[in-house]
Formats: C-alpha cells, structure tokens, sequence
C-alpha cells in the first residue's frame, strides 16, 4: 500500500489505461505540450507522442462532439473541459449526442465516452471557474457522473470509467488534487455505482461525494468526541448513485444529513432526500437536512468564498438538526 | 411518359394526395417541360448566384474528363430514383397519418447524396442532418428497416426511438441524422480521427445546410480538421433556405472563403448535377485518401417542397416553385443516361426495382409491430444497471 | 372574461409589452418573417419592424449572449430559443453571463432578458425536441425560470417576466399552444414566485407545473369520483417556486405528490420533495411520492412517447400510493 | 534613466520581488539597451510572421499623416504607464499574497488598450477577457476600486466579488472582463445592437485574445454584427499565445480571412505601436459612427509575462523572451514624446503622477474591510424575493 497524490493517480490511471488499450486517447485545451492546467496529464504526451495525446483549440463544443464521432469509430476519447464551468459549452455534444446515441440509434452502438472535468472553489477562482454542476448531468439519461473523493477512487473510478462502454463524466475536486492518500494499484476493479462507508457509525448518516466527503469525516471526527457515531457514505458515483448503500445506512441511523459543495437547491443532494422521502419515509426519524451551498454565484474575495463553501462548522449544525 | 428520358412518370407518385407535384405545387396534368437549362423564373438573390456560377461551372465542365462515368451514372440515378420515391411515399403515407412527428424531405437535392455516396466506400463514415433520408438510403441503409424506422415501428433501425431525423446505420458507417443543426459536423471530425488514428484510409463526410453556416460549430470543426489534417470531407448542401428563410438573410459569410481561411481545400458544384457531384466528390475523395488537407464541397441546389412536410410555404416565391421542376436533377440525369445505347431499357428496369422495393418496405413496415417500452429502457446504458 | 388560447395569449403579452415600452425588442429563429415555429410572434415585424423584431440566424449561443449585452446597454430583449433541446448551445451566455452578471459585478447592473423556450413532449418530436430542462436552470442563481399551465397565467407570466429585471427563463409546453381558456387581460399584475391553487382539496395535494397541471386536475377529477378531494397546486413559477403555498397545502392535506413531464430523476420534483422532507417533515402522514418521466431520452414512436410521459393514470397510481 | 526616453526607471517596480523583470525574466539592473526595431532574436513562426508584417505596416506609415497626435501621445503614454504600473504593483501584491485567486497581466500589451480607448468616447462600450487589466484601466475604471476588487475588498468596483478576471464599470461603459474566453464577443455584439436601437451614436468594441478566435461564438458573432452592420470594433489582441500554446498550433485560420468571409472591414496594425493602433482604431471608429460596416482591429503584440502571474513559463524560448524588453511599447513611445519640444518634462510629470496615484489606490485598497457575505446573497437578483 502506498501514498499517491489525487493528481498523480489521475495521471497513473490515465497512463495505465493508455497502456493497456491502444485505443484510448487523451484530448484537450493544453493537456499535452502543456501538460494540463493542474498537471494531470504530465508526461502523457513523452510517452505517447501526439496522435494519442492531442492538443486542442479553444474549441470546448467541438472537443466533446468530436470525442462522440471518435467513440462512433472505435476510439476511447478521454477529453478534459479544464473547468466544469465550461462544459456550458459543451452541452449540446454530450446531452444531445453523446447521452443519447445509444438510446435512439436503437442500441446499435455505445459512446465510450471520458469527459474529465474539475468543479470546486478553494482556489478563488471566481463565480466562472468555481462551479459545480454535476446535478445537471445526473439528470441526463444516459449519463454516468462520477465525483471521487480519495486518491485510491480517483484512480480505480477512473479506470472504470474507461472501461465503460457508455459516456462518463468524471469530475474532479480542484482542491483534492495536492490531497495524499491509501493507494493500491492492485485492488479488484471498482465499479461504477457503488458507493463507500468511509466510516461507519450508528446515530445519523452523512452522504457525500467528492471533496465534502472530507469535510464530513472531519465533522465526523468532532462529533465522535461529543458521544455521537456519524456513518459517512461517499457516493463516489453520482449517476447512478448506491441506493443500496444509502438506505442501508439509514435503516440503520433512521437520519440523514447530506453534504456537498454545489449550490443546495436542486443539487443532487435534493435526489438523494427526495428518494429517501420516497422509499425510506418510515425508516427517518427525523426530517433529512441537507448541507450545501448558498443561492449564489460563488464569490471571489477570500473572505466570501470560505463563508460560502459548506465547512465542518456546517455539517455540525446541519446534524445536530438532525438530532434534534 | 417524361419526354427524352425514359421514364414513366406514372411510377412516381408526383401527385402526392392528388393535389400537389414533386415540388409541393399544384401539378397541371401535364408532362412537365424540361429545358435542361436554368428556368429564368427564379428571381432571388441566391438563386440569379445560382445560375452564374452553374453556368461558370458548365463552361469549364469539357476540360474535366478523367471520369468513366456510364454505368455509375445509372447506379447514380437508382439511388437518386430510390430516395425520390421513397420520400414521395413519405409525404403521402405522412399525409395518411402514417408518420408521426415530422419529416423533412430532400426532394430535388437527390443528385448531392446520390453523387457523393458515389464517391464513398462501405468503411467510410457519414453524419448527417434533419433532412437526411437521402444521404442514408444512398450510403446503403436497408430500405425496410429505414421505413420501419420512419413509420415509428419496433424493427426500425433504430427500434422507433429515433425517427426521421435520427435515422442510423452503423453497418453501413452512417453515424446519423441529427436534430441538431450544425451538430453533426464536430461528430464526423471525430470519425474521420478515427479513421486516422485506426489507420483504416477510410475517410469521414458531413452533410450540412446553408442555413447551418451560422453555427459556431461549424468554425471550431473546420479549425480542429485543419490543425491534424483529417480524411474529411464537408458537403454543404445549399439549398437557398433554412427554415422559412433565405439563407442569404442569415449569413453573411461564404462558405468558399471561410474554407480558405482554414487552410481547407473547397470546390463548389452544380448539386442539381450527379455527375458533376460525383467527379468533385471523387476528387476531393482520392486527395483526401492520400493526405490531402480536409475539403469542403459546395452543393448549389434548390429544396424541392417546405421545411417540413406540411409547411404552406407561403414565403416563397411562386415563380421559383414553379421553376424547380425544370432544374430536378433526376431527368436531366435520366436524359443522359438516355442517350446512350440501351439507356432507355436500362432506365425502365431500375424504375421498376425501385418502385417495388419501395412497396415492398411499405408493406413491411405497416405490417411490422410498435416498439417494446421495456426493450426502449434498457438501451439506455449498454449494460443496464441492475440498482 | 374572454377565451383566448395559450399561443395567442403569449402573443398578446409580447405586443402588448412592446407597445408600453420601446426597449423591449424580440430576437430568435425565423420569428419575424416566419412568424415562428409555433406562430406565437405573428404580426409583430409588421407591427414593430425589423428593427425591434430581430430574425437571427440559427446561432444559439451568439442569440442569448447578444441578448445580454443588449441587455446591458438599455433593451429589454426577449430571445425565443426553438426548442429547450437547444438550450445546451446558449448556456454559457445564460448560466455564467446573464444570471452572474448582477452579482459579480457587484450589483451595478441587472439584466432583464427574458429566454422563451419550448418543451415537452406530445409531438412525437423525438429525444432532441422534447427534453423539459427545467430543473438545470432552477439549479443556477441569478436565473428565474417561469413555466404557466393555462392561457392566463401564460399572458400574465410573461408580462411579469418581461417586467422583471432579472433574466428570465419562460417555458412553454408546446401541446399547451392550441389549448384555449379563459383570460382577463384587466386582472392585476402577477408576481413571478407565487403558486396558485388550481383546485382545492383535503386529502392530498398534487404539486404540478406547465402542462401536467392539466394530467393532475384530470386525475383529480378521477379522484373525486372516488370521494378522494385533492389539492392541485400550479406552481407557476419554479425558481422561485412558493414555499408557502406548498407547505401550507401540505400542512392541511399531510399528503404529497409531485407531477412533472421532466425525467423524475434529479428534477423540480426532487426539490420539493427534498424541501418538505426537511421543513414540513412533521406534516406528512405519507412518504412523498414524484410521478414523472422515466429516466431515458423522450422516444419517437408514438406508442413508446405515449407511455413516456406521465398521464393520468400515473397521477392515480402516485396519490393512490401516497393514500395508502 | 532609460536612455532617450525621459523616463526614470526606477519608478516602475521593474523587479518585482527583486528578481525578474518587467517581462518576468531576470535582469541585468543595466538599464535595458531599445533599438526600437524588432529583434531578431525572436525566432518562432508567430514573430517571424509579426516581424514581416510590422516591416510592411512601417513602410506604409508615412503616408497615414491625418492624425494630429502629440499631446494625444502623452494622453496615451500616461494611459500606458498606468497600467503597467497597476500591474507591476499587481504582482508584487500578488507575490506578497495580497491577492486571491489568479491574475493574468497584460505587460506589453498596454499600447492595444491606450491606443483603442483613445478613440473611444465615455458613452461607447467595451467587453474584454482574463487580461482585462489595461482595457478597464484604460477606459477609465478608478483606480481605488480597481485595486480593491482585484484584492478582493467590499468596497472593489464589483464589491469583491468578481475579482480580476470580472472587472466592470458600468458608469464608464466596461460591461466585463470575463473569465469565459470569447464570451464578450456576443455581449458586446449585443450592445452594439443596444446603442444602434438606442440611435446614441455611441459604439461597441470588444478585446479578443488570439487563442479565443477557436471558439465557436467568435464566428456567430462576426455574422451577426455584419447581418444587423452594428458599430462593432473588434479587437483581436494577437500576442501569439493561447496559455502555454503558441496560438499558431491551436488556431489555422486568419482573423483578415475570417472578417472578410463575413464582409467585415478589417486592418491589421503593430500593436506595440500606440500611435499606429491608436490611427487604425480612430479610423475604424469614425467609419463605425458614419454607419460602416463592423470593423475587425487585429493588434500584433506580445505577452510579456507569463499565462498568469507564477506561471514559470518552460515553454517559451528563452530568446524570445529576452527579446521582449526591445519592443515594450512604453519606451518605444517615450523616446518618441520625448523629441518634442518640453517631452522630457512632461513624461517625468507624467511618471509622477502615476507613481503617486498607484501608491495612493493601494494604500487606500490595503485599508479598506472586508466585503460582508449578507450584502453578496442580497444581490443575486435585484429585488431579493421574500421568501
Ligand atoms: C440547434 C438548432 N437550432 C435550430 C433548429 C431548428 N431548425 C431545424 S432545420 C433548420 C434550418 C436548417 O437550414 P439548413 O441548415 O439550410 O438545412 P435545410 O433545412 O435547408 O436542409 C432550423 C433552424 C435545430 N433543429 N437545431
Ligand atoms: C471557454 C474557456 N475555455 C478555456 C479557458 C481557459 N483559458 C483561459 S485563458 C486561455 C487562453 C486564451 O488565449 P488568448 O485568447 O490568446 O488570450 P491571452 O491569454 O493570450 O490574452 C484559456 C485556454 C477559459 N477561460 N474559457
Ligand atoms: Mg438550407
Ligand atoms: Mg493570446
């Protein structure tokens, strides 16, 4: 078992599956010569020369619509959009096109599809380059969307994203990429859906995915030393999520609190509550709470910013509310 | 029978409900008068563009020869014969109610998808538009699964999800039709990649209207073919229209000198023409099998009835309706193919086999079953999850 | 009180606002000569010109970002986009421009754009012209999203819509065109964010918006039959939507369910449904029940679009589970 | 003293952080040795290409006489030497951890912003990019608020909200920077439509990297601009990079292709040259307000730092990069103020000034508060909703 960081598990999953499979190909806005705006892709383009790791123009409709027409002729695109804020740009190409080929061409072919992305603030990068928005592309049929929170996912998800046969977008937390964690290239093939008790407890159950797992666990830890045993489940898949998982937990904590850093309204916390209001209705306890960000544009001042991203403090309150 | 051409009208089902003509006019009875030429009738700015430049193009015509043309002019002109009839069977079962949704027909664009595919191979892969019957059944879409398809059955092609304008046909390399103007461009430079990549010497094609000229796609698409040289080749259908609009008051650009920006090699056709469409497309094919830089192909032709069927098109000019029989591509084809020996004979059969491969899909198709909304649900994802 | 059908009626608001005002100007594909694809801009060139009734060549993302800077120098531009399918090409302009624009700069300008849309299924118009994309927009501060159920609503919404000084997003059901109601063009001026109550009732209420209001009262009707009264509620407006008259009909039915045509997964439903599960968690005597479209693209074929979208036998379905 | 110039050097931090250059590299504390041409250590395509064409623009120049510029030169010089004071100042702060974020400079790049905005009036409008810095400062933004929105305090031109990438000032018509890269292209399309509805005469101009020409919405706009023929000036600020991509790898088309191919007037100029960009844009302005058609400004510069502030810039060569300081549009213009009559005086005037006020908004921006996170959620929209 060794320590890798988040990034460079990208990058290894990437290589390894470039390796592995001549027809997979990486494409983006400077991932190549420049090796990626976070450096994911560094080394990529040494290794295998610029057929296979393409540079591209500014051009984010035709990076993802040109990826659908490879997937269409026996590549395995993995295209970057540096910043999910713009997949705005994109969205044609990958809820018209990619999500739908299946479907409507009759099943005659699949779309393996790659979209790696990054979501988050942390970096005061301002309301264009902060966004999450992973919510929309759960509601798209057809879509998988994946949001790692450890290292070790990062690298198995992503690999598994690779494999898969039908479009996914993989979207990675800007802060977690200088995260180091548990990482063992050998661990059986992950698959996509599957969710992870990141720690397991009795008295209220945290969903999360992507960088707010951390931020949960950390609540975690604090509410341990006040007596109270928080289970935290990360999703890492959000498209299809682990319903399983999630009831499960709460069948047994009978309260829910769900955490992430997207705005709150309409987010995927908001399916994650309405299929327990649905499905697991008798099991609460207690009204479900969910943890997320304000209705705002994310704001660039520092001190802005870290009120607006939902932080330790937030989870706390959000479960001792559902406690209450 | 049509003067000089070897047809009997009769097998065409020009009077679709007994009222209107191929063009969506009322048809007076009569055999249509053909001049070969250009009918001076047509009075908008695209279409007196039209006619210089086909009259530039003809006049340079004799110097191109390298072209043995005979019997593919007469495969051309089944598979222009093949998509006219079965579009007119269209607009008649879809006046029927036989057709849900809408349809938009290429009738009088035929000589553009029947030239083209002429230049293509089965491996090469094509992408095309809302108004796309044409360019599949050209590339070799099977005719049954293709009205099964149109008419919403369960052995459509694509199991009557997809419809009119997404009609696929993977076997056959053809990517799709698409709802999306412009979307389809981004979607072949992806395939031609492959074909690069794979090293297969296939090529790619996109077929695209005037009217989707407008779209930023299409810049970002010509950008990224001209950066990593792909086996592309643009075909841009032009129409005159997008929509109930002349497409000259929605662009501004011309489709040759945006090409030029780019680096890309571009030639302009008479699309009303098979045979000059297929020597361009054949040239612009061979360039692009050996390397050359991607190439953008200019279709000049004329949208033969409305957007959609149904559309009253009362933003047309009756004098250019009443001209677009005289340009149709298929008799001035047919009139060739005359002209040579055994023509006439020749003509008669193809007329035959494809007048009764259509009734025969017909057939097949109204017998055919609807679709299973379970069997729909499971193509969602290539292998369903089982949560 | 006169009739008026629901294309007319959005007529009438466009002249009508563009007679008060002469920075008001509409923009969009073939809605000046070809009147547009749904006839809803008859007579305006002729009424207005060419210079306020702008036809646009079919650039999507050049139409709503021209709106916005439009916007920002004085006009009051309302951009029709044809189909909401093709939303995905404008959503940069709408989601970091338009709806940012206000808060990132610091509150120094508005922009009152008003996006008219269409969606919905019923036209057999196949995956790429029936998506309802609502629940995306409803996702992003700074956007309003506006979607009326009847001519009068839609006449007075827009009215509001236009009037407003935020961008706007109004969604038309496409199968509500032809359908005709009654209509007082006297009645006061509405406000965007206020629910109405389509029909009274006890036993349980159904939230709904757009054309399902109309699946929801015909089932309500059923309902009656039967001795069940139910509560439809036209939320008229989904961002924002009325809190209050939700959890006020809650409070006094204890039953909820929520109609959408959009897929049930991720949609407005989710919200609602996650909304109540946390503040008015205490009144339900039920678990929440969402009818809505099954999570694949809008099929073609008559028969499958037909069993596609939510009828009223699927609201029957969903109040009977949540009476049961 | 820079040599010939008037200028004391000193007075710009031309060693940020006692290591690198006004252009990031390391320098020798020498004052730097102008010969006022284009030096020949620049060795990729770009400077080949921007080499040929300066030459042949000088050439030219001569001829170009109807522009009375001298105390307008001052004007523009002043303008300059704000602005990359600002950013010098910027990235000391930025250095210092006084500022969030990133922050992109436009060092070199100065004479693009100072010669445009000189031909602009208060009333006419702009839209700009991530490197927006010179465009705003020019336009008129105020330097207090600038400072402190770029540093993120409650009382910044945007309440600190936006930060550099956004800067706006509306009362001075700066309708953005934008982190979206070509997404001010349609806005300021659509506020020329504003200010051609609005018949004030005023005009519309937006600054456009050369890597954003890629993008899609670039082509839309052109031809919408040319269909309505709004007064538009577009500014392409061609400094040869696309972040660490010389944009000629990313980017096969030509801006002067492109504009004409939607029948755009469109000039090239140096756009290290204030006077040169400040005559072409005057040009264009004065065509745009007597109703000409849409106008494409291509502005041959240089990016003198890197992508953004940190950037180690591996990818450049280092020949080109010391080849930056010989043609810094600042001095270029200095020397050239300076051989008029009371030059000298006047620019050290000048660099006082500057120097007093930069200090002067820094200090002002270092005290003031933070911005309260209750009056940001209350400007989502513009009447709160109650509920
Ligand atoms: C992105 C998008 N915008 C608008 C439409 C509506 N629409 C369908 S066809 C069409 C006109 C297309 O004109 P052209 O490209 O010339 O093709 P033609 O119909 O002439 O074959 C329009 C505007 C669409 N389908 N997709
Ligand atoms: C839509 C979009 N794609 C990518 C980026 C990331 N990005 C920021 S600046 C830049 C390069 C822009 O180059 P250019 O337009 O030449 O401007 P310059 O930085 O040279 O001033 C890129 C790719 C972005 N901000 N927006
Ligand atoms: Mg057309
Ligand atoms: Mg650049």
């Amino acid at each position: 078992m060794a320590e890798i960081r988040f990034g460079k598990a990208v990058t290894q999953a990437l290589v390894e599956c470039m390796e592995n499979d001549s027809s997979v190909i990486v494409l983006g806005e400077d991932i190549g010569h420049g090796e990626g705006s976070f450096k994911v892709t560094r080394g990529l383009l040494k290794k295998f020369g610029p057929e296979r790791v393409l540079d591209t123009p500014i051009s984010e409709a035709a990076i993802v619509g040109a990826a659908v027409g490879a997937a269409m002729t026996g590549l395995k695109p993995v295209a970057e959009i540096m910043f999910m804020d713009f997949i705005t740009l994109a969205m044609d190409a990958l809820v018209n096109q990619a999500s739908k080929a299946r479907f409507m061409f009759g099943g005659q072919c699949s779309i393996p599809l790659v979209v790696r992305t990054t979501h988050g603030g942390g970096l005061n990068a301002g309301p264009q380059h902060s966004q999450c928005l992973e919510a929309w592309l759960a509601h798209v049929p057809g879509l998988k969307v994946v949001c790692p929170s450890n290292p070790s996912d990062a690298y198995h998800l992503l690999k598994a994203a690779i494999a898969d046969p039908d479009p996914v977008v993989f979207v990675e937390n800007k802060t977690l990429y200088a995260v180091s964690g548990d990482f063992n290239p050998g661990d059986p093939p992950q698959q996509i859906g599957r969710a992870r008790i990141a720690r397991a407890g009795d008295d209220v159950t945290i969903v999360s995915y992507g960088a707010a797992v951390g931020t949960a666990l950390s609540a975690a830890q604090t509410l341990q030393g006040e007596g109270i045993s928080a289970e935290v489940v990360d999703l890492r898949s959000l498209q299809p999520w682990d319903e399983e998982a999630v009831f499960g937990s709460v069948k047994r904590t009978h309260r829910l609190v769900i955490v992430h850093e997207a705005v709150r309204s309409f987010g995927v916390g908001a399916e994650i509550a309405a299929r327990v209001a649905e499905d697991a209705f008798d099991e609460l306890d207690a009204p479900v709470v969910r943890v997320g960000a304000p209705f705002m544009p994310v704001p660039f001042a520092k001190s802005l910013e870290k009120q607006y991203i939902p932080d330790a403090a937030a989870v706390l309150a959000g479960v001792r509310k559902a406690l209450s | 029978m049509v003067a000089g051409t070897g047809l009997s009208r009769n097998l065409f089902t020009w009077k679709i409900a007994g009222a209107h003509g191929a063009f969506g006019r009322p048809v007076a009875g009569a055999d249509f008068s053909m001049d070969g030429g250009i009918p001076v009738a047509m009075s908008s700015p695209y279409h007196r563009e039209r006619v210089r430049f086909v009259a530039i193009w003809e006049a340079a015509m004799p110097e191109r020869k390298n072209f043995a043309m005979k019997d593919r002019l007469l495969a051309m002109i089944e598979t222009m014969m093949l998509i006219r009839g079965t579009e007119n069977r269209l607009a008649k079962l879809f006046a029927d109610g036989e057709i849900p949704g809408f349809i938009h027909l290429s009738v009088g664009q035929e000589a553009v998808a029947a030239g083209v595919m002429s230049a293509l191979g089965p491996r090469d892969t094509i992408a095309t538009t809302h108004r796309g019957h044409g360019h599949v059944i050209a590339k070799g879409i099977g005719l049954e699964r293709f009205f099964k398809e149109v008419m919403g059955r369960a052995n459509g092609i694509c199991a009557g999800r997809g419809g009119s304008m997404h009609v696929a046909d993977m076997s056959v390399g053809v990517l799709g039709a698409n709802g999306i103007v412009g979307a389809g461009i981004p979607i072949a430079v992806g395939s031609a990649l492959g074909h690069k990549l794979g090293k297969t010497n296939a090529i790619s094609s996109v077929f695209f209207g005037d009217g989707s000229q407008s779209e930023g796609v299409l810049h970002e698409s010509l950008n990224l073919s001209s950066l990593w040289r792909l086996p592309i080749l643009f075909v841009c259908e032009n129409n005159g229209w997008s929509e109930f609009s002349p497409t000259s008051r929605q662009f501004a650009g011309s489709m040759e000198a945006l090409a030029r920006a780019f680096g890309l090699a571009y030639s302009k056709v008479d699309g009303n023409d098979v045979e000059a469409v297929a020597l361009e497309a054949e040239t612009a094919v061979e360039s692009l099998r050996n390397g050359g830089m991607p190439h953008v192909l200019e279709c000049m032709t004329t949208r033969g009835r409305g957007h959609f069927e149904g559309d009253p098109q009362k933003y047309r000019d009756p004098k250019e309706l009443s001209g677009l029989e005289a340009i149709d591509p298929i008799p001035r084809a047919a009139r060739k193919a005359c002209s040579n020996p055994g023509g006439d004979s020749a003509l008669r059969a193809i007329e035959e086999r494809v007048a009764s491969q259509i009734e025969e899909a017909v057939r097949s198709a109204m017998e055919d079953e609807l679709p299973d909304f379970r069997k729909a649900i499971e193509d969602v994802y290539t292998k369903r999850r089982e949560a």
